[in-house]
């Protein structure tokens, strides 16, 4: 009580971020998300009921339970996530749509509704949190899963693996990342930037499944993760306010701007990657793929591409606002529509 | 009732054309200004297509009908066959009545079997040389000719065939001075070389003057905006298609604001149905007025979310325009094979609502009148139409603003959260009519929001496993059915005096049924009629078939769905539900109807 | 019927225990020991796992009951509680019926409400340590306390505990001496901290020499190779997964060629349920036996493809394993909420038939009696199972080997095609029964081939939009349905001298209703009872409605749909068939069935 | 009746490989696809019995009916070819399915199943007929058409496209080529290789529908798949019995050996462009996507990978021709099955 509380800049005690305690296992790596989400938009001054949260099916999915109590969420169907965000965040374009999925419910059974809420650019921070298996029912194969993977009784992994990212960048997404739960503070840059992007930003999370695919040889395990990882950069965020202050250390740091004036500074990390080129890219994952890399950081940005919201020239103010004289054309109209029916 | 007149007479504004044609020849633009004509010229007329699952060179064909009497159902004889088609020109004149017309391409002449018709070959080819077209239209003109013709036999006014095609090309000079030049040709050459006068004839009415004509698909679409639409998510399919195209169409006119260029409406045309039904229940819950359109194998596939909205109390309208399944089917021909999977569509227990218009009007104003509803009653509503309403042309009467204002049913905002004596809950029963009070997003109150799940929930939209919650949840929903009962559209009752029996039939039958009616009436059986118009069906239908002897369901679809769903609402008067189906495929004729009547009564 | 007995009595081979703990805490293994202990001391038993849609860290209970009166639906009741999850500590202890036992783990003590039990805390934490275990292995070994201090309350024979344990860890000996060792401990502690006597006991009897354990998806899959299934794809879905892993489980085992290695049975992991169901298809039409498994969510997405599937003909089996819905519902839960949907699955006008089984050891008969079915009447074959038969481990009889030959139904080889004396066509109804002959690729004989469409087609498998053609299709759908009528298994019919009501029920509730007609003979309410096996209905059972004066349909959903489509059946019959309807996602008890029906009795 | 009719090595005529008269409309690509599909079948000297055709719906679903009337055919849902050939090929895999789809069937509703297939590697010849458009629903959208396209009765294309070969590379097809309706003697080319290869062979056919989408300036039309068509190659096809009988102009030609010992020649057109690397061939399509080239040839193929038969260890026999009494397990076992059950 008489303790001071932290708060932001809104005010807000982290508390106000806060969502039902988790019921996931404990070590499960989707718990790293939910508190990198978490950190995320509470230093990023987002009021909680400016976010809204989706989700498909599955442990990776019932992850926005988890955070943000004060902001609405919908938990929807195995797979189709994408189909109900978009729907929804037409409502009121001011709100910033976080969508949760597992490799699964993106990959498999998701794969259409994935790849079509990318090329309409829908605006949403679209997490995959990628381990490799099913949790929710049990340890059964997902898509991601690696040629040969065994798992307690299944059949070995007999077909090539889908890569979340390479899916993404033909998909012509225009924000690309892979993160990883075992790497929490890149997980918050990424996050950051991602709350910012305008239009559908896609995070594939290598997250753990410790209780099915959290075998060391596991290309979803912690400990492969930790031993493979290959971060592009060191990735930090600049909020837009802050973006004058900023200075570069010379041919070290690349800096990507956002639109509303944010920009994501990637420190190299003896790599010369910039990501702006989806043809370079494309290439990295085939190197990495081959050489069981697992690369992580930004991948591929482009800042520029418009969005659904851009094109589909609709009024800023909220559409689930407009009062209801104005939902109706007037009579007169419908005296036009009649005398020009024949 | 007979249709064939003799010759001495001839049956003026009473009869049926039909055009046999290959399909993407352009006899659209031919039957249309036919059936134009007619309308401006007064007489109650209808125009059906029926038309093969293919874009290019198969047999088509139109027909339409005029009647003085206003019946306008599909006619079982035809007393004018137009053969534009060598591959159907046997059948086409099979179907002829003695004595009947029959026009066609000199060209395409093929065996002619009958000498019991009247036989005219048109030179088509001729004719059309003779305006000098360019070469790339002249197979689209060949169709004016046998307009000419008919023109000239049955006595159409050249001037309103004009008007038909000033309208059908938008005022485009070019193509309608191209097609006239045709229509010119024929009416002189069948002037000069026809001299028996024709058996039928029309005659300028007034049986029109207060009547439109547009397809229901336009209608829905039309009704849907004046309903307020915000968000439409669609996915291509016969026959609904022309839905959305025609939300498509008017949103630029009617919902675009004029000096921003900004639109109140937005249209998405999904990847799928599955993603299509996602995204209008996503809009809906998110506070937007939403609407999806699809038909049978469309609506398979949006089992699973509507389920979703039914549980998690989402508004949506879901329109259904109704094409003959099982299975991809005959996708271009009509069926109302749809009821039991729309009333009962998911998983688990669910049950929705369906309106059921019977009029391109009435499709108008369900299409607002189901927005309203969904919100109110916050669930899915189904509105089911088929092909036959949705894609062809009807006259029926002109778009009526809608009488009430729009409602937006239990929704609070900052305002009403702030100002609220109780403690409000997601799905708390507070009126006790089921229906709880709902927020959406973007409400920044900070009580404001819940989280949604189609997984078990409590009154404060917790997550709950516990089996007495979700019981009185399922019980809940369940009153919340029992008030939507109160609410949808009620029937349109005909009632004659002393009728033991009735009719219960609903959407595009209604004229084919009434219709039945008179010449039931005639042959001395008198009949009520109940036109439903919605399920659940409400008291006056309950009433009507307890005040009855008999009552004939009577339904395009092969298994009787809707007599099975009033057998199970009225079990106790089960006996004296008798099940009439008819699923060709093709629309439903009076004759048939009677016929089926006559049959079951004289048993 | 009132369950506690005086202390001074124990009650013997009669009582209920539930056990609370934290999900993925392991004590699956502790509560099998227990069942399968009961079983090989002849006591009959059932245990039934209540769990939340969770992996670890909620709370779970597991119940069992032991009826030397072989009763083992859900009690109502029970007599023994322990409690080793603090947070349901509470609710945990209210269960408990005066007088009952309450064991608990020493460490999670919350109050105790109550004085009318007998309490036992138990140094659970201490006994683990004492064994000195890996410290991994230390959490799971704390549900074994119970199991040794219920072996002594109880009577329950140490060596029958090992032989569980034996069988649970594959003869694994390290696990095996680890558990025991704990079980030891616990056994100790309670014989030397303990001296009431308990008021509940076990004693050897011998009522389960002739049964096995097993789950009924165990059995279906079992049931299905036997049946010889060779193709199997699947999605995974709680409650159906353990279907289709039994199916990989047992198909090395089963149908390996031993000396190739070889497989003669496939099974694909798809990547949703319209894929999963699109390839049993593509197998059922191309000859091979097939079958899927799943539960609502993803029999909704089923819907087209069944619909395809009916229309075309294409043999195919689907298991539904049902939980509850609607939409997501409780995922972990029971319920008969699928028969609707699986009944009439798919757009347009389809039906399909569904098996019923009732019992563990009939999920291995109808396995493969399903698949001969699907041949034989070239259609979709649904079996309804739920959550409780599905996944719970049931005593029960062993599976007899098939009595019949595999049966292929109608389909033409090579050779057969060579000595045809007549025009074989896919759809042609030579037989007259409404099941035409098919051939299936790899056929080398020319005139094998064939097109299968989901659209319009005539008896030979062209395409076809002819008015008569499609409605005299579906009238031989109609045929064939009607066929199915006298095909599908027959009801299990229980008959009493001087009933004058009946009971209709199926599948998993058959342990609950038969207790129930015990008890109501008890009170003089003689009644008659008819386990219904399969839609559509067969005569026998239209006569058993016929012969009774009310008949009472049981189910577990909300709506009573299996009451609903027994009435459209015997519309004539609906005014004595009341619907019973239990739908909390928990197993149905006799108590609940015999009050409902002495309610409406007395009514 | 005197003539003598022209017959393969198998003593077929073409007619044997004769489909229904066609119905789709005069001059629609996908009339080209069936013509070299029958030609390509009658040359390979293949057995109309041992082909099997699948497809969804749609105009270009429809062409099986046009070719191999001797040959079985399902024309299933739409979007859900690939499953039903999925399940059927098991059945007897001594044949050779062909799958034809639409782009919309394929890149719009179809995408998930579209992407499983491949990583499956299932034996099929995947043809998708691409024009950019829904044609038999009469002219909507489909999510090939280019940002900016412009047609009847609908609003201007708003998305990005989705690039079918680029969705088949990182979707890891074993094969993947691109045609065109406009130039028959690539496409049956490929066809015939395709036809050999063991595994899916992934085949976008630019195939013009001249009704609703054949605007000088659409992406999808004769007129511009004319100007710009990039051929990686000319491209010929050997089949096994004579490859040894080929030889090579030093440098100019490059062959891929197929698993059956047939071969595809590559005879070089400028480009220094081998089939053989995946991250070339994605970099390949963002430099032509870039520059509004439709490179057509065979982009990538990899002869080796095991398809979905080598995996599933199952028996050269048909599996539909078991005999009933090696279908149900000996009585015995079930013995053994009970006595393990506890
Ligand atoms: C239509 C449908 N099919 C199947 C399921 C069962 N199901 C629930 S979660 C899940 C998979 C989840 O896997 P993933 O998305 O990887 O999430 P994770 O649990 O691994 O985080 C499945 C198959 C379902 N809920 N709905
Ligand atoms: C589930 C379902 N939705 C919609 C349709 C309607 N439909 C038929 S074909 C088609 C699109 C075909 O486009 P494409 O695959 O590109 O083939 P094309 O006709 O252009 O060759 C659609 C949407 C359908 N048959 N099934
Ligand atoms: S099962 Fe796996 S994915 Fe699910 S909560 Fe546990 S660790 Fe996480
Ligand atoms: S509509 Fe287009 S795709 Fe269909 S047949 Fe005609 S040209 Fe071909
Ligand atoms: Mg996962
Ligand atoms: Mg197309």
């Amino acid at each position: 009580m008489a303790r001071k509380k932290r708060v932001n800049e809104l005010g807000y005690s982290k508390s106000d971020y806060a969502g039902a305690p988790s019921t996931l296992c404990a070590g499960c790596g989707h718990n790293a998300i939910v508190g990198q989400m978490i950190a995320a938009c509470y230093e990023e001054n987002i009021p909680p009921e400016k976010l809204v949260k989706f989700s498909g099916i599955g442990c990776s999915s019932k992850a926005p339970t988890y955070f943000m109590n004060r902001s609405f969420g919908f938990n929807g169907l195995h797979g189709r996530m994408p189909s109900l965000a978009t729907g929804a965040l037409f409502a009121d374009m001011s709100l910033i749509g976080i969508g949760m999925s597992g490799d699964g419910d993106t990959a498999s059974i998701g794969m259409g509704q994935f790849k079509h809420v990318m090329r309409r650019n829908v605006p949403l921070v679209y997490v995959v949190a990628n381990n490799g298996v099913y949790g929710l029912t049990k340890g059964q194969m997902s898509a991601t899963a690696e040629e040969g993977l065994a798992l307690k009784r299944q059949e070995q992994n007999k077909y090539m693996p889908i890569d979340i990212v390479w899916e993404a960048l033909v998909g012509r997404a225009s924000f690309v990342a892979r993160g990883f739960s075992g790497d929490p503070k890149q997980l918050k840059a990424l996050f950051k930037a991602a709350l910012h992007h305008h239009g559908t930003a896609v995070i594939d999370v290598i997250s753990p499944c410790v209780t099915f695919n959290n075998q060391d040889d596991s290309h979803h395990s912690y400990a492969w993760g930790k031993i493979h990882e290959v971060a592009l950069h060191e990735l930090s965020f600049v909020p837009p306010a802050e973006t004058i202050k900023v200075e570069y250390a010379e041919g070290e740091t690349a800096e990507v701007e956002l639109h509303d004036g944010s920009q994501i500074l990637l420190k190299k990390l003896g790599h010369d990657y910039e990501p702006d080129d989806r043809g370079a890219a494309l290439q990295l994952l085939e190197d990495a793929n081959k050489k069981n890399q697992l690369v992580t950081g930004l991948i591929y940005i482009n800042p520029k591409q418009k969005s659904i919201f851009d094109i589909e020239y609709l009024p800023p103010s909220p559409l689930n606002r407009v009062p209801d004289e104005e939902l109706r054309p007037s009579r007169e109209s419908l005296g036009e529509v009649n005398a020009k029916m024949f | 009732m007979t249709k064939t007149k003799s010759a001495s007479e001839p049956a003026v504004n009473d009869f049926s054309i039909t055009v046999g044609t290959v399909n993407g020849s352009g006899s659209q633009t031919a039957n249309m200004a036919l059936v134009r004509a007619f309308f401006k010229m007064g007489i109650p007329v209808s125009g059906k297509n029926i038309f093969p699952s293919n874009i290019q060179g198969l047999p088509t064909w139109y027909s339409i009908r005029v009647s003085k009497d206003g019946y306008l159902a599909r006619s079982e004889t035809t007393e004018i066959v137009v053969a534009m088609n060598k591959d159907s020109f046997a059948e086409d004149l099979d179907k002829l009545v003695p004595g009947g017309i029959f026009l066609y391409a000199d060209d395409i002449r093929q065996d002619i079997t009958r000498d019991d018709v009247l036989l005219y070959p048109m030179p088509v080819k001729k004719l059309v040389r003779e305006v000098e077209p360019p070469r790339e239209l002249r197979d689209y003109l060949n169709n004016m000719v046998y307009v000419g013709v008919l023109a000239h036999l049955l006595g159409i006014e050249v001037e309103k065939l004009q008007q038909a095609l000033d309208f059908h090309f938008d005022g485009k000079q070019k193509p309608i001075d191209l097609n006239m030049a045709v229509i010119g040709k024929a009416v002189q050459w069948a002037a000069e070389n026809i001299d028996q006068a024709s058996p039928y004839r029309v005659e300028t009415m007034h049986g029109t003057e207060e009547y439109i004509m547009a397809t229901g698909n336009t209608a829905g679409a039309l009704g849907s905006i004046y309903g307020g639409l915000q968000f439409s998510a669609w996915y291509p399919i016969t026959p609904a298609t022309g839905l959305p195209e025609a939300v498509m169409k008017y949103r630029p006119i009617l919902q675009k604001d004029p000096e921003t260029g900004k639109y109140k409406l937005v249209v998405v045309q999904a990847e799928d149905e599955l993603a299509a039904v996602g995204m209008a229940i996503g809009a809906g819950w998110a506070g937007l007025r939403s609407m999806t359109a699809t038909s049978g194998p469309g609506l398979s596939l949006m089992a699973e979310y509507t389920s979703l909205a039914y549980y998690a109390e989402v508004p949506i309208v879901l329109w259904d325009v109704q094409r003959m399944g099982p299975s991809t089917g005959l996708p271009t021909r009509t069926s109302q094979g749809d009821i039991n999977l729309a009333h009962y569509l998911g998983q688990g227990d669910t049950q929705h609502p369906i309106l059921f218009p019977g009029s391109v009007t009435e499709c108008f104003e369900f299409g607002w009148k189901a927005l309203d509803l969904a919100e109110e009653l916050q669930t899915p509503i189904f509105v089911l139409i088929d092909l036959d309403l949705g894609m062809n042309q009807w006259m029926t009467r002109p778009f009526q603003y809608p009488d009430t204002p729009i409602k937006r049913g239990k929704i609070l905002w900052e305002d009403d959260l702030e100002n609220l004596d109780w403690e409000w809950g997601r799905y708390l029963d507070k009126d006790g009519d089921g229906v709880p009070y709902r927020t959406v997003p973007g409400n920044t109150h900070p009580k404001s929001a819940y989280f949604t799940r189609g997984t078990g929930h409590d009154e404060y939209a917790n997550y709950s496993e516990d089996p007495e919650t979700w019981d009185a949840n399922l019980k809940r929903l369940n009153r919340k059915f029992e008030l939507a009962r109160t609410m949808v559209p009620k029937p349109e009752i005909h009632l004659q005096e002393g009728a033991e029996i009735g009719i219960i039939a609903f959407g595009s039958t209604h004229p084919a049924v009434s219709e039945a009616c008179d010449y039931l009436t005639a042959d001395d059986v008198k009949v009520d009629y109940l036109r439903l118009r919605s399920l659940p069906i409400t008291s006056e239908v309950k009433a009507f078939i307890r005040e009855h002897d008999r009552i004939y369901v009577i339904e395009m679809n092969h298994s009787g769905q809707l007599h099975q769903i009033i057998t199970l609402d009225m079990s106790d008067q089960s006996a004296k539900l008798i099940s009439l189906t008819y699923n060709t495929g093709l629309q439903l004729t009076a004759d048939w109807v009677k016929n089926a009547i006559l049959a079951e009564e004289e048993k």
